[in-house]
């Protein structure tokens, strides 16, 4: 693994509503400068550890029990959820969450928040802008009436405007037309590559995930089952089954011959 | 193949204030088969949903369901009639269980009134019963969720709740389920268990399936049909094949196909 | 301690009550309600029946606030149309007691109709503000019309019943009691039926209920309508049990009392809306008996009685909230099950 | 009916309106903030005057001291409910927050009796005594000055919004507290700030209307008129309290003069209420966004 | 009220009480609510055997009525001096210790009729039980005096602003104007506007309005203030009143008129005791409510300026005071007036 990492997860646990433990003793790195895919099944935690690494955890109740989270060698505990977009850490969270009656101009704006109490430059909405034109056009309108994929590119500029060294990004591929997805996924490609933004990339679609990502690590029950450079991943046989749809042979498999009986995961049993 | 169409959409016209989110959609829905419409976001399938589903009224155009014209019929009698859907963001009564959730489902078939419900004993409690008994053994057999059936749906994984979704639309009786990204924010695996349920209902049930979905490795797989709607207009149908190979549907939607290869040239570029 | 319970056919999931143990729980309680006039005093027997009306009335804003949604800071307005009706009918035709109520209760559900109607357009606070414009609206007909004898209101003969002549608790509790526990029965099973799980899908989010099948404004006007026969009924037994009813009888604060009592208790359960309504009833006494008993020692305590109740009523309402937002029947809830679960905690 | 007689009522009217209008704002910006419906405005705004009171007669200080001080002791009592009553109320539902608000109302109401007793009493006289005369219309001094104090206040709000970022960051706090943080909003501080502000803008109303019609722990019931001000004005919009403030505050007059001083409650309710008929988010509120 | 009631009945005890007779003094608080008062009438009652009974507020003594005539054990006297209740056909067992709010306007209307002939009078009252009560009756009597009413004006409880009232109350232009409904809000604010407007017009209150502490608190608008009061004030030395020397005696601060209202009142019910047991009857509520009647020209050791009788529900009577700003008291401003 390359370069010092921005992110330093160490064997943390997460527990809702001082009942329902989620993570168990969670590790992981985020490398200077490179993406990091983190792929698992539904409720295996992946939102969970992101809110916990942007301490938001606390707005649902939830709390880190054990093990510490780093960013750029500081303690987030100690910081306060909006202490850590000041430094540079922004959270892309689930479900888009943009402010749906602000205007798309207004959201960034609010965006700018970020940089409040940091010596930079003014907030550069021209570059949002350029890299997504579309949100140009409309900058006047409610961002509630955007469409999906529209919202998605608005969450990712807000971001932008907030100028981190690492972004975490909770599924930008939820519900976007395919064509979109690639576009995102280009842009995002791009940040990290223009920008050198580290990113944690949450995804349920592998095949994009794994396309953009240098390392990925896959996530069951709150606790990493596997990890690896991207490469070595697609390589795995089960990786390739569960994650990506691919046949023995290597082919994909067609949804119409899916048998009814349930097949076990190797890393389990 | 292609029976006689259950649902006749023609001429159908949406728009919110200065959006036109339909203009002129017109297509057919054959009995017993799966229709699936794609198209980007914000072309206007979740719109066409509502639409079908009486939550918005078009300006122009009409439905037919059943050989029935739906104008003027609002949107809890056309539930009657057998139009059942799951939405696009889960829409889970959260303050009921599992199994209330999916009675719910049979609201407009049943005949409790409010004098029936105050007594209870009687005509209320059998009819309770008797939903409760065919609830238990059609639909949560089927989709085996006897494990959750008393849970709070609150509690429940988002690939679960999707499940319960369509366990309410089946209790609705359906003649036509419509399904808005049944498998969005899902893995590969869980895709799979949830085509297989789709066709399972196609094929035990009977019940003709309209979806909107983006995942194409699915859509192409499982539907019989396939509807591209793009700024609100059909710009194509046909069968997945003749879909896929559609330039204009290439150029509105679907891209190249290969994020791989993009990122390999970005980063190229940025080196 | 019991150990899970074995269901063997749906009517017995079904059941309201689907333990042994509650049933007879329940007996005795029955047995309780009976015997309790033949030992109390008449203060007691008054706070009882003063207890069963607010539970009566708090039962039907539960109906309509818990379970559908609509938040209403109309329930004592809905309250006096039921009173003033029973007076009337009482005054002018001295029709038997059983129809006065029957027609409070329904001329009080006909106006709920009424006030309900901008509930499918007005949402929420909207709402709210809306039900206390219609309050205020009634208050100034019953204070202005010379039927309801303007702001004099007016002074009522008992209730009679075989030629007895219902005026003293004692009398009374045998109508009153009996009446709130049928209505709240009535709820309890409407809540298990079809039109129980529309509310709540009304009120979880309904426009998605309307697409699958539930009439919205139908319901919600049900919902208005049952809430206020509720209110209406109470309202009636009210008025047979203090037999004046003047425009003050039934303030603005008192609908907020009753929002009060179904939070205090606990929103969108029965059990809450009958804890919630005694609790709040019988809170005031206590604080009285608390300043009797604080007088010698702190020999204002009596004067200071009206803001006392003041602060611990707005106390209660937040402190209930902030630490027990599901109330009473969620606290009775815990108890119960740290009883089943004895010795053995979980 | 004169026109002088119409232009006194009308004057008169405005002036009420202005001073509801004032406390229509501070209700708003909480709205705006915090979504909370603040059903404890007017025991707030009771508090300011009775704060006043306090500082002018109990400690003997110049009313000029005792103003500035009743509307910072109203913004210290914002702070302290925020922290101590809504805070631990973030993610619960409306209704629940509401109801909280209604309970403050009663426990300051409560406290407000236990400490100056039931009675009503009067504020000490600081004010300029002058009578206004408007053309030949005879203007209340104490209305004019309240009117003016109250234009200059929501004034000074309306710039704040217009030309900061202030309102972003309210209008994006009450929308999704979550991603409000998630853009480096102080969520905590936006709160505390809205509270303060107009806690201590209902204060200050406060003193003016207990000037004019002496306070008593029932003053409260000013709050119900601000209530149907911003419901008709639409809850979060401050443009909607100045004109649903102005225009109960003249219809209350308009009522008062010509149908008799028990009409005026019954007629604003009867005004909501058709109003809410046509605009179920009142003149200016903004619609909720309704989507499957 | 409650020291008033405590203060006279430890006089009486302490002097060995009625004919040997204690007298014993529940009290409970109600807040004006009529629930609650209902309650602490069936709490009280329930624990002790009451002959004598003091309620608070017109909704409760009107509640109760039914009750107490299904006992028939005992009298009841109220803070209420509504119109109502002084109907002895409907409230038998009920009485106030002064003049019923139109009795009060009676004495108010009378002087100005001696004062003014035919002089322009204004009612404000609130709208409400309490302000509506004497209104209707009054203006009949009103009329009866050759008086003009010229102006009704009624504001809505608890409201605060009244600049549309005062400019209607100008418009009428009254030589006399009377306030009834409130206890302070919002007549200081009236009188203020209104003198700033040039008014000459005479204000004037009604029993809850007139406490010297409350006159006071009006500011500006006090000096000259006038209204009806059945009792002497406190500091009232005109006269003999060994009564009010014994209270100035127990209690060396002002008490207000409240005060004193319960201190008759107590008196008069421990008269109406002392009557039933010197006629040697049984002291139920009839018997009670008759002794109650027979008082005749009776001396209430100067709280009333002059014997008193009760013929009905009320006694009659009362004075009119001016308020003299300078010495910060009432000043009596006319005789005692019978009606
Ligand atoms: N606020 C909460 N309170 C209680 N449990 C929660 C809460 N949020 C999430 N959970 C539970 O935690 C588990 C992990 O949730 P999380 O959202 O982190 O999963 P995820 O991996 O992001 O899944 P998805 O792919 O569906 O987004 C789930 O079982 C969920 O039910
Ligand atoms: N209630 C509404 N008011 C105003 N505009 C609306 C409303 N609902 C939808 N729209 C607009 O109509 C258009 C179509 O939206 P729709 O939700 O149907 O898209 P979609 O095809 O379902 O997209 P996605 O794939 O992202 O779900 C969009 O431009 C959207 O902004
Ligand atoms: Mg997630
Ligand atoms: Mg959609």
């Amino acid at each position: 693994m390359a370069g010092p990492a921005v992110l330093d997860v160490n064997n943390v646990e997460v527990v809702y509503n001082r009942t329902v433990q989620v993570l168990r003793g969670l590790s992981l790195q985020v490398p200077q400068g490179e993406i990091v895919a983190l792929l698992g099944s539904n409720g295996a935690g992946k939102s969970t550890l992101l809110k916990a690494v942007s301490n938001l955890l606390s707005l649902e109740d939830g709390d880190v029990t054990a093990g510490a989270i780093r960013f750029r060698g500081d303690d987030i505990a100690a910081l306060t959820p909006h202490g850590l977009v000041r430094r540079g850490l922004f959270h892309v969270m689930e479900g888009r969450r943009i402010f749906e009656d602000l205007s798309v101009e207004e959201n960034l704006t609010a965006a700018t928040f970020a940089l409040t109490g940091r010596k930079l430059p003014a907030a550069d909405f021209d570059l949002v802008y350029s890299y997504f034109p579309r949100l140009h056009e409309c900058r006047k309108g409610l961002a509630g009436y955007l469409s999906g994929g529209e919202q998605q590119m608005l969450a990712i500029g807000r971001a932008l405007i907030a100028r981190p060294s690492l972004i975490l990004l909770d599924e930008p591929s939820l519900g976007l037309a395919p064509k979109l997805v690639e576009e995102i996924f280009a842009i995002i490609a791009r940040i990290n590559a223009e920008q050198k933004v580290s990113m944690l990339l949450v995804e349920q679609n592998a095949a994009v995930a794994f396309a953009v990502a240098n390392y990925g690590y896959i996530l069951e029950m709150g606790k990493v089952v596997i990890d690896g450079p991207v490469e070595k991943l697609m390589r795995d046989q089960d990786v390739r089954e569960f994650y990506l749809g691919l046949g023995g042979a290597g082919a994909e498999r067609s949804y119409r011959d899916i048998k009814h009986y349930k097949r076990r995961k190797r890393w389990l049993s | 193949m292609v029976a006689s169409p259950i649902l006749e959409v023609s001429g159908v016209s949406l728009a919110f204030g200065g959006v036109r989110a339909l203009s002129d959609v017109s297509f057919n829905v054959p009995e017993g088969a799966i229709t699936a419409v794609i198209g980007p976001n914000g072309a206007g399938k979740t719109s066409l949903f509502n639409t079908i589903s009486g939550f918005y009224r078009p300006q122009a155009g009409s439905i037919r369901f059943a050989g029935e014209s739906l104008d003027g019929v609002r949107a809890p009698q056309r539930a009657a009639r057998g139009l059942a859907r799951t939405f696009q963001n889960i829409a889970l009564f959260r303050g009921m269980t599992v199994l209330d959730n999916i009675k719910l489902g049979r609201h407009a078939h049943m005949r409790t009134g409010v004098l029936d419900a105050l007594f209870y004993w009687g005509r209320a409690q059998k009819e309770e019963l008797e939903l409760r008994a065919e609830i238990e053994e059609r639909i949560i057999d089927f989709l085996e969720i006897q494990h959750i059936r008393n849970a709070s749906v609150g509690t429940l994984s988002y690939g679960l709740q999707k499940r319960v979704e369509l366990a309410r639309a089946l209790a609705m009786r359906p003649r036509i389920l419509m399904l808005d990204e049944p498998v969005a924010g899902m893995n590969r695996e869980e895709t799979e268990d949830m085509a297989r349920f789709i066709l399972d209902v196609k094929e035990e049930w009977g019940v003709t399936i309209l979806m909107v979905e983006h995942d194409m490795g699915m859509v192409m797989d499982i539907s019989d049909r396939v509807v591209v709607l793009n700024f609100g207009q059909v710009i194509a149908s046909g069968t997945p094949r003749e879909v896929q190979g559609n330039d204009a549907v290439i150029a509105a939607y679907l891209g190249s196909g290969d994020v791989g290869a993009i990122a390999r040239r970005i980063k190229a570029e940025a080196a | 301690m019991r150990i899970g319970t074995l269901k063997t056919s749906y009517a017995a999931d079904e059941a309201l009550f689907d333990s042994s143990v509650q049933r007879t729980l329940l007996v005795l309680l029955a047995l309780g309600a009976i015997a309790f006039p033949f030992v109390a005093s008449p203060y007691w027997l008054f706070l009882a029946c003063l207890c069963a009306i607010n539970v009566a009335s708090a039962t039907g804003l539960n109906l309509l606030t818990g379970y559908t949604g609509l938040v209403s800071l109309g329930q004592a307005a809905f309250m006096s149309v039921g009173a003033y009706t029973v007076a009337v009918l009482e005054i002018r035709l001295g029709t038997p007691f059983f129809i006065n109520l029957l027609v409070g209760a329904g001329f009080a559900a006909a106006i709920g109709v009424l006030v309900g109607i901008p509930s499918l357009k007005v949402k929420g606070l909207y709402l709210a503000i809306a039900t206390i414009a219609a309050s205020v609206i009634l208050h100034f007909l019953f204070s202005h019309w010379s039927l309801t004898g303007e702001s004099r209101g007016l002074s009522m003969p008992p209730a009679r019943l075989f030629g007895l002549n219902l005026d003293q608790p004692f009398l009374l509790y045998w109508l009153i009691m009996p009446v709130t526990c049928l209505m709240v029965l009535g709820a309890a099973n409407l809540l298990r039926t079809r039109i129980g799980r529309a509310f709540i899908a009304i009120r979880d989010r309904d426009i998605s209920a309307e697409v699958l099948g539930i009439p919205l404004l139908r319901y919600k006007l049900t919902s208005f309508a049952i809430s206020s026969f509720y209110a209406g009924l109470a309202g009636g037994l009210w008025a047979y049990f203090f037999r004046v009813v003047t425009p003050e009888s039934f303030p603005l604060v008192n609908s907020i009392f009753y929002l009060a009592a179904i939070i205090v208790g606990g929103m969108g359960t029965i059990l809450g809306g009958i804890l919630g309504a005694v609790f709040m009833t019988l809170v005031p006494e206590l604080l009285k008996f608390v300043a009797n008993w604080a007088t010698p020692f702190y020999p204002d305590a009596l004067a200071a009685l009206a803001p006392v109740r003041t602060i611990v009523f707005g106390g209660l309402i937040v402190g209930f909230l902030i630490f027990e937002p599901r109330g009473l029947a969620e606290i009775w809830r815990r108890l119960r099950r740290f009883f089943h679960l004895w010795p053995f905690r979980t | 009916m004169d026109a002088l007689f119409l232009a006194e009522v009308t004057l008169a009217g405005l002036g009420a309106g202005a001073l509801y209008a004032l406390t229509g704002v501070a209700f708003v910006l909480i709205y705006k903030a915090t979504r909370v419906v603040n059903l404890a405005i007017g025991e707030i705004l009771m508090l300011g005057g009775y704060a006043f009171l306090g500082f002018a007669a109990g400690l003997g200080l110049s009313p000029w001291l005792a103003l500035p001080l009743a509307i910072a002791a109203g913004g210290a009592l914002g702070w302290l409910v925020e922290r101590a009553l809504i805070r631990p109320m973030l993610g619960e539902s409306p209704i629940s927050v509401f109801m909280v608000t209604i309970g403050l109302g009663s426990i300051l109401t409560g406290v407000v009796q236990l400490g100056w007793g039931a009675d009503p009493l009067r504020l000490p006289e600081f004010m300029p005594s002058a009578p206004v005369f408007i053309g030949e219309a005879y203007l209340a001094p104490k209305v004019a000055i309240g009117f003016v104090a109250a234009a200059v206040v929501i004034g000074l709000f309306l710039a704040l919004f217009r030309f900061s970022r202030g309102g972003v960051a309210l209008k994006a706090t009450a929308a999704d507290q979550g991603a409000a943080y998630s853009v480096g909003i102080d969520v905590p501080r936006v709160f505390s700030v809205a509270w303060i502000l107009a806690c201590a803008t209902a204060a200050g109303a406060g003193v003016l209307v207990g000037a004019i019609g002496g306070i008593s722990p029932t003053m409260g019931v000013f709050g119900l008129s601000v209530l149907v001000v911003v419901i008709i004005g639409g809850l979060d919009s401050i443009a909607g309290a100045l004109v649903g403030g102005l225009l109960i505050g003249l219809v209350e007059a308009l009522a008062g003069a010509f149908l008799g001083g028990e009409f005026k409650l019954v007629v604003t309710f009867a005004l909501l209420l058709v109003l809410l008929m046509v605009r179920p988010y009142g003149l200016f509120g903004t619609h909720e966004i309704e989507r499957l | 009220i409650h020291a008033g009631i405590q203060d006279y009945l430890k006089i009486l005890n302490d002097g060995g009480g009625i004919k040997g007779r204690k007298i014993k003094y529940v009290a409970e608080d109600t807040a004006y609510k009529v629930d609650a008062s209902v309650a602490a009438f069936n709490k009280i009652t329930g624990q002790e055997k009451v002959s004598l009974y003091y309620g608070d507020s017109t909704g409760f003594s009107k509640t109760i009525n039914p009750e107490l005539e299904r006992r028939g054990s005992m009298i009841m006297a109220g803070a209420s001096f509504a119109t109502e209740l002084n109907d002895p056909k409907k409230f038998p067992l009920q009485f106030m210790a002064g003049p019923d709010y139109t009795e009060m306007f009676g004495i108010l209307l009378r002087y100005i009729a001696k004062e003014k002939p035919g002089a322009r009078v204004a009612f404000v009252y609130s709208d409400s039980e309490f302000g509506r009560d004497p209104i209707t009756p009054s203006e009949a009597v009103a009329k009866e005096l050759k008086l003009s009413v010229v102006e009704k004006i009624v504001t809505p409880p608890g409201s605060v602003d009244v600049s549309t009232e005062v400019l209607k109350l100008r418009r009428a232009n009254p030589d006399f104007t009377i306030f009834h409904g409130y206890v302070l809000a919002p007549i200081p604010e009236f009188v203020t506007q209104a003198k700033q407007m040039g008014m000459k017009s005479q204000f004037m209150g009604t029993f809850w309005t007139m406490d010297n502490s409350t006159v006071q608190r009006m500011g500006d608008a006090a000096e000259g203030f006038m209204g009806v009061m059945p009792y002497r004030y406190y500091y009232d030395k005109d006269g003999s009143s060994p009564m009010l020397e014994k209270i100035r005696q127990m209690r060396p601060e002002y008490q207000s008129t409240g005060y004193l209202q319960g201190f008759v009142t107590a008196m008069l019910m421990a008269e109406a005791v002392k009557r039933t047991l010197d006629a040697g009857k049984e002291l139920t509520g009839a018997n009670l409510k008759a002794g109650l009647n027979s008082i005749k020209d009776f001396d209430t050791g100067g709280l009333f300026g002059v014997p008193i009788s009760i013929p009905g529900n009320s006694v009659p009577v009362g004075r009119i005071y001016r308020f003299d700003a300078k010495a910060k008291q009432m000043q009596p401003a006319s005789d005692w007036i019978k009606l």
